[in-house]
């Protein structure tokens, strides 16, 4: 144990950091930059039970603080994931949480059993909340019943823990974490992306051939915490909190409002060590807050501390 | 693929919104192969918040300086502009597999053919096709007399024909309009420009090497953003534009 | 009729730009400015029944590219707004149109009729999408049913015309859009802001006294942009569009996306001028964009152009 | 209460993150009240969005600057703390009420208490107030002798107490000490500093003003971020901080 190290279903990890589900392919493309094995986790690209193209480009915008993507989730399917994906990541010491999506229960639960049967995946992270595919994908996560339904059928078929990764595009976020907790959740991870759109005056039609994207990046960062601290207060399983962050103070923020441990999406896009440099900071924190355990900050902002508050 | 804060020697304004930007730092010694690109951030904040690509357009080994000529568009270029000599850059780079120059023989003929800000990366093709002993021919399109740069540096490699839009230097129209009139003959064609011209070249079943552009996120591979379908295979099949790219060979991707 | 010029339910406007609610106060600040009679409307803050205070501070709290804020609604009440805000603005040439919040639908129906008995008064816009008030105030935006019944009441009320101003915080800001328009509203609003949060990692709390506040500015304006967009293609009745405009681009974007006309907000706090700089600025982006009359962009990213779009 | 981009003629680091900044524009004309502030856009771009509350230090109208000391803090004023002479900035002001200087009379003594990053808007004070025949005593409070600024210009208006939290230069402790201790005679009195040393004023009944500190929107009256209760009347009686203050009478305002 260690002052960054933590504990949450099926992973053990040495620090809250792991790029976010989209963010980071497979690993490779960062495995030139830096040892992966630095990593809290690693969070998989999603899979689908077949190829998937995604959406025509451009499938990324620009926007204030933020960005928009509309890839659709891209995939060589789950089964070229398994014999291609999977084995070049064997070499790194850190837990890996495969990222399933599908348009159907069926699918979803097909990809979630293959995947979790491989020896190397320690969690399920179930996508239910991309906003980018038209067929199904997004009202698995905005409607309560239809997804507490589908988290029970991935439990029932999931040899790992499953972490439900819940969409921000909701009137109640906490109805809907409250019913995929009840329907078995073992944590869950949020937010993902918000609906958004960016217009181009020149052609006169939004910039994405997709039209909507989802938004990410620091622009998100108080939707996100928000959510966390909102969702925090009501269920008793872990939140693996993402949604802008970039820095690890922004780490220290999600933890504050109820995360157990933080993925790291869009600023690896910005700056490829973005996850190592934070991991880096975290234990700088630690001592500026004059805090042992970067455990000691989960729901920190609503929860009774021992040690007082820092004055001003 | 190294990332460095480089420090800028030089920007000054060539054509109207085209700017020449130079910087040296280490990682300028990893910038070997023509047609790669640089993944550049224009401001110490988070925003703008994505890098931009900008081609590679000269090295200078012994002066540890890589030369950048872009257009100043939107948010991005524009601070980028503002940028003066001492103000450090954030480079990722050498990104994308650049333009294979082994294809064109020692007193062989290259022919280059740049459209508007598609023209930097084929200088620095030209400058090390001319000195492996290739003859290089240049055809630059340009919107009018006033937007031409970088004339000079390319007759310094060998012949250049021009075009504009407007007739106002050279030949009216476009590049293709100049493949058509003049009989050029060569043995490797390497073309860097906007969709319609390289789509108009792969049309007349020229063969050679085409510079494709994308809108990017992470410019190593990781995000998908950037990807073309591919004519044959499988209607999943692609290639990523930065990472199997920029270049292509001609018919390779549909664009 | 000049090419900025506009006509909507109730309001005829020398252009499409206007203060948004809460971002300009009751003019007076704005006035020492400039002359508010350039402006296209101006929407007055929120209205109740009752004096309110409002939340407790920190009010505000800067996020990336834009604001939280938690006022809470702080009005001096409807009457001391008809006695005291409204006669200064007499001596502009500008359509007002009056906010109205409340908590139950009886105080909505007092407010919004006493309001549009005055003769200043050219519309109603009818706030029921105001996060930062405890009690009500946020179901009335969240519910299809409960915003579809106050709108109806409210329209029996009024005897101006009546725009519904819509919160982002909802599941399906289509289905909220159609049932009030269903329900007889003239036009719609939006959108209201975002939910969100700011953790201050010194004091381990939510910066805001309030916790939770109301995300503003260019941050959510691709969030503003694709509902925009979304709801013009399936509602009839015209659209106030705003959400982090800052710029006369920004104008032009919400019209492509379905705007009629475009309320600016935050802006303001950033630069008084932003209203009269962004009306300067308009008549120029016609000209760049070929376009005779600024209504012809309404809507423009997705019906069909007469004249072909500028070639890239 | 008007908007200009003025120059910056000069900043520097006077004491460990607090930065004195002297700019130069039309704008400085208008700001003849002390204890009224500018909010300061300290970048070209919407990010960070929302302007910067910074007192006014010091005016010299004939060379029509106005100097304010700040703390780099966050992101707003890392940013400002990076500006160089000659580059532009986008003020806005000057904003709120400030100090009334004709509740002393020439002859009489008035006391400035001055907490912190709180010192620089009396410095302005005391020098109109000296220039009206007002024999001028500062209590300036500071975390330890290393933070200490300004304290030979206070000097240059009159008596000077300090106070550092960690004893390290003058009284140990914080400025309502100097004031228990020592036995100060004055006729009217102006704080300003951190709310819990105005409240400290306020519990010990003292006459006189104090300058109050709150977060801001617009800084002109419109968005209502910045209200305060007060102690009479209604329950939803307010004060606007950026309009009706920052300075107001003690006990007028509960803080
Ligand atoms: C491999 C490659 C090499 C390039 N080389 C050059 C070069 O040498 N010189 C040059 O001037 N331009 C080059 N470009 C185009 C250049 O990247 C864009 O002009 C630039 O990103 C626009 O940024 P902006 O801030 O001006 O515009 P904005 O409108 O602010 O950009 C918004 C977003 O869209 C992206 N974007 C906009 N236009 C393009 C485009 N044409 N291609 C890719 N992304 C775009 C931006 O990167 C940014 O993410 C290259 C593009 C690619 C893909
Ligand atoms: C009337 C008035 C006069 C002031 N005069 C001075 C001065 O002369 N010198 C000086 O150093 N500071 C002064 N302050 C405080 C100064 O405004 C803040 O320190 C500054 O806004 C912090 O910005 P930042 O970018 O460093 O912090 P960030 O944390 O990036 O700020 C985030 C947001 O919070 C606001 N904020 C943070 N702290 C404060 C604060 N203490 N008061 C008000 N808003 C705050 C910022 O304005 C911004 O909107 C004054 C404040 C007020 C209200
Ligand atoms: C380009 C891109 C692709 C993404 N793909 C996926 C995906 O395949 N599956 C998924 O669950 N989330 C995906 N996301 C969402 C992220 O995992 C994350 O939830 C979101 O971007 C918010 O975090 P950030 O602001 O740090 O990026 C993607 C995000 C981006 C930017
Ligand atoms: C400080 C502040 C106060 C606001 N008060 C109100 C209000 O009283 N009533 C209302 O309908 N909207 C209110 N709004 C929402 C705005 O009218 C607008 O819908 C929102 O801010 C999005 O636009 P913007 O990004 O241009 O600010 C307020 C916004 C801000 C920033
Ligand atoms: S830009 Fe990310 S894969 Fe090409
Ligand atoms: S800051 Fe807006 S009212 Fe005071």
């Amino acid at each position: 144990m260690t002052r960054l190290s933590l504990e949450l279903p099926g992973l053990s990890m040495k620090n809250p950091i792991m790029p976010a589900s989209g963010c980071f392919g497979f690993g490779k493309e960062f495995a030139s930059f830096y040892d992966l094995s630095l990593l809290g986790a690693i969070v998989l690209k999603s899979a689908t039970k077949e190829p998937r193209f995604g959406n025509e480009t451009p499938r990324v915008a620009e926007t204030h603080s933020g960005m928009l993507n509309s890839i659709g989730l891209q995939n060589p399917g789950v089964d070229q994931i398994i014999a291609k994906e999977l084995p070049p990541l064997k070499r790194y010491q850190v837990p890996l949480i495969a990222n399933v999506a599908g348009k159907s229960e069926e699918e979803y639960v097909e990809v979630a059993r293959k995947l979790s049967q491989q020896e190397q995946i320690a969690a399920i992270e179930l996508n239910i909340s991309c906003p980018n595919v038209k067929e199904g994908g997004i009202q698995f996560g905005t409607d309560a019943r239809t997804a507490a339904s589908l988290t029970r059928k991935v439990k029932d078929a999931s040899k790992k823990p499953v972490y439900v990764k819940l969409s921000p595009n909701v009137t109640s976020i906490t109805e809907m974490a409250q019913a995929v907790e009840a329907a078995g959740a073992d944590g869950l991870s949020m937010i993902n992306t918000l609906v958004g759109m960016v217009m181009d005056w020149k052609t006169r039609k939004p910039v994405l051939a997709n039209k909507t994207g989802g938004l990410s990046g620091p622009a998100i960062k108080p939707v996100a915490l928000r959510m966390i601290y909102e969702v925090a207060q009501c269920v008793s399983i872990p939140i693996i909190g993402m949604g802008g962050v970039t820095s690890a103070q922004d780490v220290i923020e999600f933890m504050l409002a109820g995360a157990s441990a933080v993925a790291v999406g869009t600023a690896n896009f910005v700056d490829p060590f973005a996850c190592p440099t934070i991991i880096n900071d975290l234990e700088a924190w630690l001592d500026k807050m004059k805090i042992e355990s970067i455990t000691e900050l989960v729901e920190g902002s609503f929860k009774e501390w021992e040690v007082p508050l820092l004055s001003r | 693929m190294k990332k460095e804060c480089v420090q800028i020697v030089s920007q000054r304004e060539i054509a109207p919104a085209i700017y020449e930007l130079v910087v040296t730092g280490q990682i300028v010694r990893y910038m070997t192969a023509p047609g790669q690109f640089l993944h550049v951030k224009v401001s110490e904040e988070l925003e703008p918040l994505l890098r931009r690509p900008i081609s590679i357009c000269d090295v200078d080994q012994q002066k540890q300086t890589v030369t950048m000529l872009y257009r100043k568009e939107g948010r991005g270029t524009s601070l980028l502009s503002k940028k003066k000599p001492g103000d450090l850059l954030d480079l990722l780079g050498p990104l994308g597999s650049g333009f294979p120059t082994n294809e064109v023989a020692s007193g062989q003929t290259a022919l280059l053919i740049g459209g508007g800000i598609g023209v930097p990366p084929l200088y620095y093709l030209g400058k090390q096709l001319q000195q492996q002993g290739v003859s290089v021919i240049s055809i630059l399109g340009f919107a009018s007399a006033a937007d031409i740069f970088y004339e000079e540096a390319f007759r310094s490699l060998g012949e250049v024909y021009v075009s504009t839009v407007d007739g106002s230097a050279g030949t009216k129209g476009f590049v293709t309009d100049v493949l058509t009139q003049q009989l050029i003959t060569y043995d490797g064609l390497y073309a860097c420009g906007p969709n319609v011209m390289l789509r108009a070249l792969q049309q007349q079943g020229v063969k050679g090497y085409i510079s494709l552009e994308e809108r990017m996120g992470c410019g190593i591979g990781a995000c998908f953003a950037c990807v073309c379908h591919v004519p044959n295979g499988a209607s999943t099949d692609y290639v990523k534009v930065c990472s199997d790219g920029p270049v292509f060979k001609i018919g390779e991707v549909m664009i």
